[in-house]
């Protein structure tokens, strides 16, 4: 099944979805609105026609205006691919239905995202973060990110050599 | 007196049965044991850490926690020019630098349109197979040392140097490679490098029998993995495992085969999966043997792709590295290999710049990993290892 | 007592501890050794000049004057105690271990009684200092230590039985008297096929007394880091090691002395007779002992390097499920056959 | 030690005493069986057969307690520094701290970006001997072994010389 037609039956079957078709990439992208994503989420793994049973990738972006989540699909039976986007504007913070009752898989992508992007994933089971200690401050891969200078009384930045140098001159 | 009661755990039931069962068992004393494996640990194969809850030597839950070797990989990268990153992606998995080059250049060249030549696809075949052969080397190597067999580590780690040995004199690089380039390689092949190929080749005939007549069909080793940690195909696929891990569960699936890329559909190879051969389909013992079977298929391809290269003309293997890439096609694209530990993606996402604007490693030690804490109640802790082993990861990946 | 008798007795004392010491030692360089040659290296080379011989030497002597440790948490009087416990229990079972016709610390005519007897305190030893340590890798080797040397007594204890019995003494001299004359009367030959069951059964058992590969379940370096001696560090970890190199060349032996003819030389003409000269008898005894002692530490460390390790609950089944019927049947037809000789 | 150290004079009895003590201490460096990242790798080539680290009498061991030196074999991030300085508090005296590779040199490649990197272990533990490279060769790492030896050969218990 192509994109453009798994895109004409969610939209018939999602119509308060909001459905968007991005089609300026190489792959077509299905964009929605972040409260339908479970929803759809489950019609496309289950639904037999889709079975879109392996969660290939879940990734957390920041464009210039907003926050997303990238799920990409694929199915191993049909052997097609879909890829879905939910997104919402920087100004609030990004609400995503969790998928890993879905897909268990999507348990730790949706953490790491949360741990790098700050993307919160509703009725998650385990909503920690993941790679970085759980007391850190801030998203890292945020572009506005400052990173910190010490955790734990350990120094995170490098030695400036230069500078001490100097402080021995003088 | 408080009576004891005991779990009758039916033979073949499934994990999360099991893991059902234990929760609905109360402990006689309501203590268990938590006890932290790693992060320095012989058998986490790195900087991994599992929080074990325990009754005697029983696991009753297990946690993974990760991030010991959080080393910012994706951050790092967006302030690289695109050649840049692929030093970077030499360090994710870094017992297979060259697969993971080929992934993330293969991936940028779909993006940016950029056509290769054939010669330059059968030596980055030659190359990340050659990689594969010896990353499979050190999974099977210390598997054994996991299950407590010294010597095989030992022999394979000896076998592999000779592979690095041929990357040595490929690149400079032992460990880490950094040969491949957006369109093309670093240089082309050194003189008589082949024919090392083939020697290394010829020499390896019958090697894996030994390893076989060693470790795999050793009756402890056996007995210490067939019936242990079942990882269904159906589980498999749910929790994102993927490569050896899947096809350990009886699923034909490699992409190299299903999804070819680099020309790999005009070879000639099988994919091995397990069947339940001393076992049943998917526990330990499958997925070590889908890794052996996996080297003969690798040193078949191998084979191939040398003679291919013998009697293909020379070309200029940098022909196709686009000269500036300050200006490059904005978009995005999710691109996958077949990894030795499974399924790599790379999501890249170009604003038209010089940098890549967001780059995610689907990395596929990273899913195999989480399916963890869903096997493991009902294991003993030598199973844990064994688990932990078989499933074969490599933290760099995983972390990042 | 004259002072004679205590020169006698400081001399077999101080006779006993060099040996355990050299044996340890020497055990502990072919360990290395034999593990470097079996893995296609070279194992030490440097240390002392020829092939590195004085590796060991200077392990100890390193190990000797590294901080001693003793964890915050830990049971303090215990930690302290238990690895003098393991090294005194090994060191006492020397003593009637008949190194040659005279050479022997003193033969009781228990002997191989006392020696199961004090072997078996080495548990307690092992069993303190998991405990002790208060770190939960090294509880769960006491525990799997425990349990397996417990388990492994049983089996052990019924395949000592069937030299005894055929002998019909439990002092060593005369386990290893009734085997003289060449190797055919080697106690493992008598009684065929039932006393070679036995040796086999005392030797498999005995890898799991001593937690050898395939039963290193105690201190299995992947699964519990260094099991129970995780928290020890210099001197008392030393103890330990040592403890464990003279414990596997007390178990060979033992299977030495009951099964494979003790200070016998394999032929009788190898032999010197006591009448013609004393000394050169014990000394030619004494070597036919500690080589055959040899071969089987050798058996021990090739196997060592050569097997994966077993699991808990396998560990337990081979012990339970397989050597002790097999013992058990075993002692019942040798008897029978005794009782049906001898009337 | 401490008992001993840095109460005598440097006479005959101390530097016969300083000759054995550095003589076994420099043959006998049982490193931690411990990796971090890709230079693991390299330290568990160089462990096996053909550089054979065994032949200088370098064995590694499991636990902290056992081992003399700890050899950091790759990116130490903030999480893990936390860890390695336990690690480190664990070793009884004396103890060395090799540190193998750019990444712990330095943080390497992820000096720049690594947010969860730290620039350099020496910024928390004390480092005797730095091996360069990403990774270094086992080369390298023999050399840096050996480096350390020269260093323990020159240690003393004697009183230090004001």
């Amino acid at each position: 099944m192509t994109i453009p037609e798994i895109f004409n039956i969610l939209q018939e079957k999602f119509p308060e979805a909001e459905l968007v078709l991005e089609e300026n990439n190489p792959d077509p992208i299905i964009r929605a609105k972040c409260e339908a994503i479970a929803d759809i989420s489950l019609l496309l793994r289950d639904d037999p026609d889709f079975s879109f049973d392996s969660l290939m990738c879940l990734s957390g972006v920041e464009t210039v205006e907003e926050f997303q989540t990238v799920y990409h699909l694929y199915s191993m039976l049909h052997n097609h691919k879909v890829t879905l986007r939910a997104g919402g504007t920087k100004e609030e913070e990004l609400i995503v239905p969790t998928v890993s009752h879905i897909w268990p898989t999507a348990d730790w992508h949706e953490r790491e995202s949360f741990d790098l992007f700050g993307i919160k994933y509703t009725d998650h089971p385990d909503p920690r973060r993941i790679l970085l200690p759980d007391d850190w401050v801030g998203y890292p891969l945020r572009k506005d990110y400052e990173p910190q200078k010490t955790w734990h009384k350990i120094p995170l930045t490098a030695i400036d050599y230069k500078e001490e140098d100097n402080g021995d001159e003088s | 007196m408080s009576e004891i009661r005991e779990i009758d755990i039916p033979v073949g039931a499934t994990p999360q049965k099991i893991s059902q069962m234990l929760e609905n068992f109360e402990d006689v004393h309501g203590e268990r044991m938590v006890v932290q494996m790693g992060p320095q640990h012989p058998a986490t194969h790195g900087v991994l850490r599992v929080e074990l809850e325990t009754d005697g030597e029983m696991i009753m839950k297990a946690t993974p926690h990760i991030g010991y070797l959080h080393r910012c990989f994706e951050k790092t990268c967006e302030s690289m020019t695109w050649q840049q990153v692929v030093a970077y992606t030499d360090r994710l998995d870094y017992c297979s630098s060259a697969n993971n080059n080929l992934g993330y250049v293969l991936a940028c060249e779909k993006m940016f349109g950029i056509e290769v030549s054939e010669r330059v696809q059968t030596i980055r075949v030659l190359v990340s197979e050659l990689n594969r052969l010896a990353s499979h080397f050190i999974a099977i190597g210390t598997y054994g040392l996991d299950i407590g067999a010294w010597t095989p580590f030992l022999y394979l780690i000896q076998e592999r140097e000779h592979i690095l040995d041929l990357f040595d004199r490929l690149c400079g690089g032992r460990l880490l490679l950094n040969y491949m380039r957006i369109g093309g390689l670093t240089h082309d092949l050194p003189d008589n490098w082949l024919k090392e190929v083939h020697e290394y080749l010829s020499y390896m005939e019958g090697k894996l029998d030994e390893v076989n007549s060693l470790l795999s069909y050793n009756k402890i080793f056996v007995e210490r993995l067939a019936n242990v940690a079942i990882i269904s195909e159906d589980m498999c696929i749910k929790y994102g495992l993927t490569g050896p891990n899947l096809r350990g569960a009886g699923k034909k699936w490699d992409l190299r085969k299903n999804e070819p890329y680099c020309g790999y559909e005009t070879y000639d190879f099988d994919i091995p999966v397990g069947d339940g051969e001393v076992g049943t389909i998917g526990d330990c013992w499958d997925r070590y043997i889908v890794r052996v079977k996996e080297c003969e298929q690798s040193m078949r391809i191998i084979k191939q792709a040398t003679e291919r290269l013998e009697k293909m003309p020379g070309d200029d293997v940098l022909a196709a590295i686009p000269k500036s890439m300050t200006k490059v096609a904005p978009g995005e694209i999710y691109f996958r290999t077949e990894h030795p530990k499974g399924e790599l993606g790379f999501y890249i996402v170009s604003n038209g710049k010089k940098f890549p604007w967001r780059l995610k490693c689907r990395a596929p030690s990273f899913s195999s990993l989480s399916v963890m804490s869903a096997v493991s109640p009902g294991l003993l802790i030598a199973d844990m290892v064994a688990l932990i082993g078989s499933i074969d990861i490599v933290l760099g990946e995983v972390d990042r | 007592m004259t002072w004679l008798d205590l020169l006698i007795a400081v001399a077999c004392v101080a006779g006993v501890l060099g040996f355990i010491s050299v044996v340890a030692l020497v055990a502990i360089w072919t360990e290395r050794k034999i593990s470097a040659h079996i893995h296609d290296r070279l194992g030490p080379m440097e240390t002392g000049g020829f092939h590195g011989w004085a590796q060991t030497i200077a392990d100890m002597v390193k190990l000797l004057q590294k901080e001693d440790i003793i964890p915050d948490a830990a049971d303090k009087p215990l930690f302290k105690l238990a690895p003098y416990i393991v090294l005194s229990a090994t060191i006492a079972s020397f003593v009637v271990l008949p190194f040659g016709a005279h050479l022997i610390g003193t033969d009781l005519n228990i002997g191989i009684y006392y020696l199961v007897a004090i072997s078996s305190l080495e548990v307690a030893g092992i069993l303190m200092a998991g405990w002790a340590s208060n770190n939960k890798w090294a509880l769960f080797g006491g525990m799997r230590s425990a349990s397996q040397m417990i388990s492994f007594e049983i089996p052990i204890g019924l395949s000592l039985l069937i030299p005894i019995m055929i002998v019909g003494s439990l002092s060593m001299q005369d386990l290893v008297g009734a085997q003289a004359g060449g190797f055919w009367n080697w106690g493992v030959f008598s009684h065929l096929p039932f006393a070679m069951i036995a040796f086999i059964v005392y030797f498999w058992a005995s890898l799991a007394e001593v937690n050898r590969t395939p039963f290193d379940l105690p201190e299995g370096e992947s699964e519990l880091v260094a099991g129970f001696h995780v928290e020890y560090s210099g001197m008392r970890f030393a103890m330990f090691f040592l403890a464990e190199f003279a414990n596997m060349f007390l178990v060979a032996g033992v299977a030495v002395a009951l099964f494979l003819g003790g200070w016998h030389a394999p032929f009788s003409f190898l032999e010197i007779s006591a009448e013609s000269n004393v000394i050169l008898h014990n000394l030619v005894g004494f070597f036919w002992f500690a080589s055959k002692g040899m071969v089987l530490l050798f058996i021990q460390q090739w196997l060592r390097w050569t097997l994966p390790r077993l699991r808990v609950d396998q560990l337990m089944h081979v012990c339970w499920k397989i050597f002790l019927p097999f013992s058990f049947v075993n002692v019942l037809i040798v008897s029978l056959w005794i009782v049906l000789t001898q009337s | 030690m401490g008992l001993i150290e840095g109460r005598f004079e440097p006479n005959i009895i101390v530097t016969s005493t300083d000759a054995i003590f550095n003589w076994a201490r420099s043959r006998s460096i049982w490193p931690l069986t411990f990796g971090l990242a890709c230079c693991a790798i390299e330290m568990m080539a160089t462990n096996a057969s053909r550089f054979d680290l065994d032949r200088f009498g370098i064995f590694p061991r499991p636990t902290p307690r056992q081992s003399d030196c700890l050899l950091i074999s790759g990116t130490v991030t903030a999480k893990m520094g936390e860890r390695l300085v336990t690690l480190y508090e664990q070793m009884s005296e004396p103890r060395y701290v090799i540190s193998m590779g750019s990444c712990a040199n330095s943080g390497g490649p992820y000096c720049d970006h690594g947010y969860h990197v730290i620039k350099g272990v020496d910024q928390i533990l004390p480092v005797d001997v730095y091996i360069p490279g990403c990774p270094p060769r086992p080369e390298a790492l023999i050399d840096g072994f050996l480096k350390l030896r020269d260093l323990i050969m020159k240690e003393t218990i004697a009183k230090p010389s004001a």
